[in-house]
């Protein structure tokens, strides 16, 4: 297959099952199970389809005479969309037990969810604002109908309500920034504004520095950057397990996804501009976001706040991103991949856990849950570990290219203070792993059901582990090596 | 010309940002968003003209086609909070949060 | 048998009897007695007949034995060899050494007999031999700075032996800390002097060839700091401390390590670096004060003490400290020569306070140890022959050994220290009689259980050669030609005193004494005078030195203990960190107001930041262009 | 697998079969006893193979993180081989001490773990390699604490995780950052411990990056003023993980000071020995004037260990031949003393349920053998003549008197401190009449015994024929120093 049709095929699948699904869920013969694995066979399928393009490099403008140069199908948005659907699957996989727990799961929670994945897929294709900005909102309304998906909880609907409100907020700061690129570089095309910047001085791309910042807020709002994401811990709560989990792992590589594309492709020219924007972001989003979490009581929340903690890591290589060394754009990649897996199982667990509903999971509530479920806890450690960033999980790797790139780049104080509030950070994990271990057993043995979302974290934690040492000499399985390669790849594919 | 153009469609939006942030109740809200919208619109089909460009005027379509969806995601928001509380002033709703 | 086999037996025999002593010891229970007894008796019984043989060898031959065993350890020039050599002052030590440990082992199966920690005593008693000989023999500082310590341990054990009662393992720790500041001395002066000529080889030899390389002020430097090791184990002043206290210990302990053997290393030591000490005038006077002072003070101390062993044990120290004043003015031979008698009387007074503590039901105070010569008839002659010996009544082997000492200070021109030689000489004495007086004339009567015949036959052995070892080195007046002096051929320093003088000096000497006798019997004898002494004076109580050590080192390194624990570690630092961490969680919670749930303070806050993003472009690019 | 590669992973991948495998106890015993046995023997085997005089041994090389030039790349030479041993010989021994007290499956597999733990990070020539072993071997001791500690012990243990990886997170930063340097300078990164010492780094430059390791290192010895995590931690944590954090995991700090340090910065280590040297012999008495006070055997032990470990750190920044050996001798000597002694605490909480030594006493009277090698350990500990530690002192004390008179004089005093509390305690646990809580002591029983008779057969054997063991140490240090007098042939 070509990788054209494939970058057809892939968003066209999803397209077409959720509106299938969105039809045959009126029918009487739907039932939730029918529809549950629908949406997960397609996403199985349109992930074999968009894992098969990623071994090489290749970069082509997806039906370019229909679609006016917008959609650009290349190494990097294939890594990325394999991310999010198999991210989008994982979530489903491991949410399987809270689904059956919980009566809100209809045939549209389905539908929503293909469709924002459908729209993270055309996000990461994007190559033109506009384009970017309707799948952005594609695939915001989904997450936004989703996290208020309970609409008889208040908890949720509060939710749902500030997270639209505030999202829309943003969207009209992306619209501003775009209006104002537009008034200048007379296009909208990433790489006719490229073309622009690069044959133009500064002070007639006013206006598109001035656009882009603009853009790059709403980027740090959907990423929860302090002082942009005062919403997530809210939202979190307010949202239900699987979905939280959703947000946390795959939306934000989706929005990291275009953000990357925008910075590597226009940004960049404006380094010097942005860079101590961006420190600065990601050195108050560090602090506020491990400050945040130490209070918690709620593992959820805790989470929450700690996931801001995490963007101001990405927000680090960003900053350290430069025209003559890619290695943070490399580092971002293999981050998001670290985080998106870990916070996944994380919030897995939680999920298999909880009783559902909008019950908070509070620390005491996981006492002594070793004794009881032994594979559980230790998956839920490794988690924590890999989250924490310690050695011989995946999460220390993307740790280690975050602070070697920041290095690189010559911002050491930096790398430093994000080994300090990881240092922090292990405070708040590490709590975590003291309730699994050392506390006094509450539970008596519950059956949490569904042993297939059992398995899907304990594979998550595999590959945590093995994203931390794996390594080809030991077994023919891609490990760190491979994952280095993917992201070098997709970073060149980008055509810089 | 196109200057007072902007010049409207920053005040505008100035408005959009000031009802958003000091008005409570949500539907007025929501009406802030929309003048934060159309001002958008507005300046891009200013420029649109300006600068003989089409694609300023189908972008500005665009966004109201957004705009309408997002009003579908409002009005059912309404809808779910009036429900819950009898109210829609936005600052009953602080349940969630982190503060101690 | 070549000769260095003979030294290694020498050494090993009794380390050998140790081990199996104390494997027996732990691993079964109920071990015949008589199996202890044979095997620690051959440890140091084959030891002490080879130590004669080898003395005699060296004496007559005058030939150097040397072994070497292994090589302990070899950095670059730190080359340290366990080596033996049994040259003319090692020979001389072993001499008394050997048969004075062995006499005491015979006594103390007779001591111990019946105790159930018999073989547990011998064990460390023969270990305590075996580093013994370590020290005297050993060929390089080092070597013999491991038996210094070994034998330190072993007497620290040994004085803990009946550890039920807490204040003897008190004492051995006493003993072992106060000799081991001493050690510190000694220590440091090792590695100083390997760092000066430690490339030539470390043995004594091979150092004290060159010494004189070694500037003068390193050289008393290392001369003082070797001096406070000797100081630790002969304990002078300061460091006498734990001497008394060590009587806690088991009697033959007491006359085996702390008058026959032990205690005198620091002479020994002393003696073996006679050449350094010959260069450093100033630490050699310093040590000849030092002696004169603890000979005096501990003369005084001992003359209000009540305990039989206490005052034995400052006896000792004062004889001790009669030793270190003829090293200070140079005259090592005689000061070695003092030991070696010394070895011999005390140990037998020690011997028999043990042998009359037994026979009387574990009684040490002499006012309830009155009035029991009739009962012991035999014990009573040997004490007093000790005594009368301690006192240098001629011509017992005392009065050669002391007389030469009196006779060194005075004509080494140190008047001052002659004078406090005197006092300390006559003092001692008076103090001596008044132990005997008061123990054996009295009007009261008490009879007493016979010793076994075991302890009464070394003593015996003594008893003769407490009389007739002073003939070994009968000075030139009387005829003799000082055989052991020219054995030790040590570099002395020669006095001149002319024979009138040393005849008049002698005689006064003498003269004097007898006087003492007669005032103490006047005094003590068959009267009650021993009852009215005070036990709270300055004097019975040491000068409160105990107590001022206590006020001035013990007790501030408790409070700085607690200080450095308690205040430093908990309180400043360790509440700081956790006041850091306590101040983040507070920070956390400050913050957390903000997200306040109230939508429209999150949308200020975006503002904010859209706000303040746009400023910075502002004030960016205006500069910019 | 060669020789190395059974050391790290044998002992690892038991402890990850074991947990995933749930079997019973008594085989999970037999397991642990028959692995480390194992690696007891490959151990030795090692040893005998050992060439003194060949630089880096066994050294294996296998690419692990292509992109960044991270290798799996371990070797032993003279420094690793006394800490490979010790690891080796202690882990079987502590499975024989507590045989039948220790019927948790957790308590064998972390010790497992721990082993394969710090034997990676001995034998790591790579920066990432040995980061990532020093920091996984502090999990196992996270857990056993939180599971099976005494007191306080979630506070514990979480608080000296979190000092430890303060000290590791910095510590990283200045891995990467050397190794950023490497790049510029050499074009391609290398995390290799004998490429990155050919960087040229300013001397503000090296200062920042040595303290950034020397954090790290400080915290995990305990160097004053970081060690307010140290008595408690002890205090709370079970017998084998107060002997791994006391025997090996500090000596691991302190030879991280010598393998990582002195090989990468060589001058600035040089430039700033003195406050080093002033640091430890301030530690060397502080702790020991700290123990005094202490009634809990545990934390007065603690203090005893840190005293030590000061020592040591003075002994490697005297950087002469024999302060290296000594305090690596030290290092070995004090594993083997201080891993008897709490052994023999935690058999004594076994049997009186108390720590406190003013509630003990007499023990000697109803339990000789115990009294015994109590003492005897105790006394090694203070560095009585014909134990390892003496000569491991006496070369300590030799190189700081070869370094500075003075500093010689303070280093001494170590002879003098450990007596200070040392014989209180013996006096105190021992001696006197057994009480209401000793009165039915019960003496070593065989396989006690057989754990602590080879360490005392050991600490002998290396107080009596140092030679045998020091010929394995020195070469590698003049080795080193060698290499510190040499002019540097770059800039």
């Amino acid at each position: 297959m070509t990788n054209e049709l494939i970058a057809l095929l892939v968003p066209g699948l999803l397209l077409f099952s959720a509106i299938f699904i969105l039809l045959y869920g009126l029918s009487t013969s739907y039932t939730k199970e029918k529809g549950y694995y629908m949406t997960l066979v397609t996403l199985l399928v349109t992930f074999i389809l968009a894992v098969s393009t990623i071994s090489e490099k290749h970069s082509i403008e997806v039906l370019p005479d229909i679609f006016n140069s917008m959609l650009v199908y290349d190494t990097f948005s294939a890594t990325f969309i394999s991310l999010f659907l198999f991210g989008g699957f994982l979530t489903l996989a491991i949410a399987k037990s809270f689904i059956d727990k919980t009566s809100y799961f209809t045939h549209e929670s389905f539908v929503l969810l293909l469709f924002s994945l459908f729209g993270m897929v055309i996000l990461s294709m994007a190559n033109e604002l506009v384009t970017a900005f309707v799948a952005l909102e594609i695939a915001s309304m989904s997450v936004y109908v989703l996290v208020g998906l309970n609409r008889h909880s208040l908890k949720a609907s509060e939710a749902f309500f500030k997270y639209l409100l505030l999202g829309s907020f943003a969207a009209s700061f992306y619209l501003l920034g775009m209006m104002l690129i537009y008034a200048q570089a007379k296009t909208t095309n990433l790489d006719g504004i490229a073309e622009y910047i690069l044959h133009t001085e500064l002070h007639s791309q006013l206006l598109i520095v001035a656009g882009s910042m603009l853009i790059m807020i709403t980027i740090m709002f959907k990423i929860a950057s302090v002082p942009f994401g005062a919403w997530v811990i809210d939202v979190y709560e307010g949202a239900s397990l699987p979905i939280t989990a959703y947000m946390a792992g795959v939306f934000k590589i989706a929005v990291f996804a275009f953000a990357l594309r925008i910075f590597l492709s226009d940004y960049i020219s404006f380094e010097a501009i942005y860079d101590p924007l961006i420190i600065g972001g990601a050195v108050v989003t560090m602090i506020g976001g491990s400050l945040l979490a130490v209070i918690q009581n709620s593992v959820k929340k805790m989470l929450a706040a700690s996931s801001v903690v995490h963007s101001g890591y990405l927000l680090i290589a960003l900053a350290s991103i430069e025209v003559s060394n890619q290695n943070a754009a490399n580092a971002i990649i293999f981050y998001l991949f670290a985080y998106f897996i870990s916070a996944l199982g994380a919030f897995g667990v939680l999920s298999y856990i909880s009783k559902g509903g909008d019950v908070l999971i509070t620390f005491s509530d996981l006492d002594g849950l070793a004794k009881d479920k032994p594979l559980i806890a230790a998956s839920l450690t490794i988690f924590m570990l890999s989250l924490a960033g310690f050695p011989s999980t995946i999460g220390f790797i993307g740790k280690f290219y975050i602070f070697t790139s920041a290095i690189e780049a010559g911002n050491t104080l930096l790398a430093l203070f994000g080994a300090l509030t990881a240092f922090v950070s292990i405070y708040y994990y590490f709590k975590v792993v003291v309730h699994l271990y050392f506390k006094e057993s509450v539970h008596l043995s519950v059956d949490y059901g569904y042993k297939v979302s059992l398995a899907f974290i304990v594979i998550s934690a595999f590959i945590v582990l093995w994203g931390g040492v794996g390594t080809s000499l030991l077994f023919d399985i891609p490990g760190i090596n491979e994952l280095n390669k993917l992201t070098e790849h997709s970073i060149e594919s980008l055509g810089l | 010309m196109l200057q007072e153009y902007m010049i409207l469609s920053i005040i505008l939006f100035c408005i959009g940002v000031v009802g958003l942030i000091s008005r409570r109740n949500i539907i007025v809200i929501y009406m802030s968003i929309e003048l934060l919208l159309n001002a958008v619109n507005l300046s891009l089909v200013a420029i649109s003209a300006d600068l003989a460009d089409t694609s300023g005027q189908v972008i500005s379509l665009i966004i109201i086609a957004i705009a309408a969806s997002e009003a579908a995601l409002f009005m059912s928001l309404f809808v779910v909070l009036f429900r819950n509380k009898s109210s829609l002033d936005a600052d009953l709703f602080d349940m969630l949060g982190s503060k101690k | 048998m070549s000769d260095s086999l003979l030294l290694n037996i020498l050494l090993l025999s009794p380390l050998l009897s140790a081990t199996l002593i104390f494997l027996l010891n732990i691993s079964i229970a109920g071990v015949k007695q008589y199996i202890y007894t044979f095997l620690a008796l051959m440890g140091s019984g084959i030891s002490a007949l080879l130590a004669l043989y080898i003395s005699y060898f060296s004496y007559a031959e005058n030939q150097v034995l040397g072994s070497h065993l292994f090589t302990w350890l070899s950095i670059e020039n730190f080359i340290v060899e366990v080596a033996l050599k049994a040259d003319a002052l090692s020979s001389f030590m072993i001499l008394f050494i050997a048969p004075v440990s062995f006499l005491i082992h015979v006594y103390a199966t007779g001591y111990m007999n019946k105790d159930k920690s018999y073989g547990r005593f011998f064990a460390y008693f023969n270990l305590f031999i075996f580093f013994m000989f370590l020290l005297v023999l050993a060929d390089n500082p080092i070597i013999m700075f491991i038996g210094w310590e070994g034998v330190g341990l072993t007497s620290y054990a040994l004085v803990g032996f009946y550890f039920e009662d807490i204040k003897n393992t008190y004492a051995g720790n006493k003993a072992f800390i106060v000799n081991r500041v001493g050690d510190f001395g000694f220590l440091s002066a090792l590695m100083l002097l390997f760092i000066e000529v430690g490339s030539g080889g470390l043995s004594f030899d091979a150092i004290l060839s060159n010494i004189g390389q070694i500037e003068p002020s390193m050289l008393s430097l290392i001369a003082f700091l070797l001096f406070v090791g000797a100081m630790g184990k002969s304990a002078q002043i300061p460091l006498f401390v734990w001497l008394p206290d060590a009587m806690a210990g088991p009697t033959p302990v007491s006359a085996l390590i702390h008058a026959a053997t032990m205690v005198t290393a620091g002479v020994y030591m002393v003696a073996r670096f006679a050449p350094l000490y010959n260069l450093t005038l100033d630490v050699s006077l310093f040590i000849a004060y030092i002696g004169a002072f603890s000979a005096l003070f501990a003369a005084i101390v001992a003359t209000r003490q009540f305990d039989i062993k206490k005052i034995l044990a400052y006896s000792t120290i004062s004889q001790l400290g009669f030793m270190f004043m003829a090293l200070g003015v140079g005259a090592y031979s005689t000061a070695l020569f003092h030991m070696f008698t010394h070895s011999f009387f005390k140990a037998l007074l020690f011997m028999g306070a043990g042998a009359i503590i037994v026979a009387f039901h574990h009684k040490q105070d002499i006012r309830e140890l009155r009035g029991i010569r009739e009962s012991i008839p035999a014990l009573f002659v040997m004490m007093f022959i000790a005594t009368l010996t301690i006192s240098a009544i001629p011509p017992l082997s005392a009065f050669f050994s002391k007389d030469a000492i009196m006779s060194a200070l005075y004509a080494s021109g140190h008047i001052e220290l002659f004078i406090i030689a005197l006092v300390a000489s006559l003092l001692t004495v008076f103090y001596m009689f008044r132990l005997i007086f008061v123990v054996f004339y009295s009007k009261v009567k008490q009879a007493g259980a016979s010793n076994s015949r075991s302890m009464i036959y070394p003593m015996a052995v003594l008893t003769i050669l407490s009389i007739f070892a002073g003939l070994l080195n009968v000075p030139e007046i009387f005829g003799g030609n000082l055989n052991i002096s020219n054995w030790l051929n040590i570099l002395d320093k020669q006095f001149f005193i002319s024979h009138s003088d040393e005849i008049i000096l002698m005689s006064v000497n003498t003269l004097l004494i007898i006087g003492v006798i007669f005032y103490t019997y006047k005094r003590y004898a068959y009267s009650d005078t021993i009852e009215k002494e005070s036990e709270h004076s300055l004097v019975a109580n040491k000068f409160y030195i105990d107590e001022i050590y206590s006020a001035v080192i013990v007790k501030p390194l408790y409070a700085l203990s607690v200080i450095f624990d308690k205040n430093i570690s908990h309180h400043l630092i360790d509440n700081t960190i956790h006041r850091l961490a306590l101040y983040y969680e507070k920070l956390g919670v400050v913050f957390s107001y903000s997200e306040n749930g109230n939508v429209r303070y999150y949308a200020l806050y975006m503002l904010f930041g859209v706000v303040s993003g746009f400023t910075y472009l502002y004030i960016l690019l205006r500069a910019a262009l | 697998m060669s020789t190395l590669s059974i050391l790290i992973f044998l002992p690892i991948a038991t402890a990850l079969f074991l947990f995933f495998i749930r079997i019973n106890i008594q085989i999970v015993k037999v397991l642990y006893m028959v692995v480390t046995s194992i690696i007891l023997y490959v151990a030795l085997k090692l040893y005998i193979d050992f060439d003194p005089n060949a630089p880096m041994q066994f050294v294996e090389y296998k690419v692990w993180i292509r992109e960044y030039g991270i290798n799996y790349f371990v070797g032993v030479d003279g420094v690793s081989l006394g800490i490979v041993m010790m690891n080796a010989i202690l882990m079987p021994l502590i499975a024989i001490a507590l045989y039948k007290q220790r019927d948790k499956h957790g308590y064998w597999i972390h010790l497992l773990f721990v082993q394969g733990g710090i034997m990676g990070a001995v034998l790591s020539l790579d920066l990432m390699l040995f980061y990532l072993f020093w920091e996984i071997m502090l999990l196992p001791i996270f857990f056993m604490i939180g599971l099976f500690g005494y007191g306080r012990k979630n506070f514990i243990t979480m608080k000296f995780n979190m000092y430890t990886i303060l000290g590791s997170l910095v510590m990283l930063i200045a891995i990467l950052y050397i190794a950023v340097q490497y790049k510029e300078q050499f074009g391609v990164y290398s995390f290799s411990l004998f490429e990155l010492k050919n960087i040229t780094l300013s001397s503000t430059q090296s200062i920042l990056v040595f303290s950034g390791f020397m954090l790290a290192f400080a915290i995990k010895i305990p160097i004053f003023p970081f060690h307010t995590w140290l008595t408690e931690t002890y205090r709370s944590a079970p017998t084998g993980a107060v002997i791994v954090m006391s025997a090996l995991m500090a000596k691991l700090g302190t030879y991280a000071i010598w393998r990582f340090l002195f090989t990468l910065f060589s001058d600035t280590s040089h430039e700033v020995a003195p406050y080093f040297i002033a640091l430890g012999l301030f530690g060397l008495i502080f702790f020991g004037i700290s123990a005094m006070y202490q009634t809990h055997l545990k934390k007065m032990f603690a203090l005893s260990s840190a005293s030590h470990l000061s020592l040591i750190v003075v002994g490697f920044f005297i950087y002469d031949v024999y302060g290296l050996v000594g305090s690596s001798y030290l290092m070995v000597a004090h594993a083997l003393s201080s891993a008897a002694l709490f052994l023999m605490v935690g058999m004594l909480f076994e049997r009186t349920k108390t720590h406190y030594i003013d509630s003990l006493g007499g023990i000697a009277k109803v339990a000789p053998r115990f009294a015994l090698f109590f003492a005897f350990f105790a006394l090694s500990i203070v560095g009585v003549p014909l134990t390892a530690g003496f000569v491991a002192e006496v070369l300590i004390i030799l190189g700081a008197f070869n370094y500075n008179i003075y500093i010689g004089f303070i280093t001494a005093t170590t002879i003098l401190i450990a007596m200070l509390f040392m014989f209180k305690v013996i006096s105190k646990v021992l001696f006197g009449e057994p009480n209401e809580v000793t009165k039915d002591f019960q003496d070593l029983r065989m396989h006690e015994l057989f754990a602590l008779v080879p360490l005392a057969l050991l600490v002998l054997a290396m107080g009596i024929f140092p030679n045998y063991f020091i010929k394995n140490i020195e070469p590698t240090a003049q080795f080193y120093i060698l290499e510190k007098e040499a002019p540097k042939n770059d800039k």
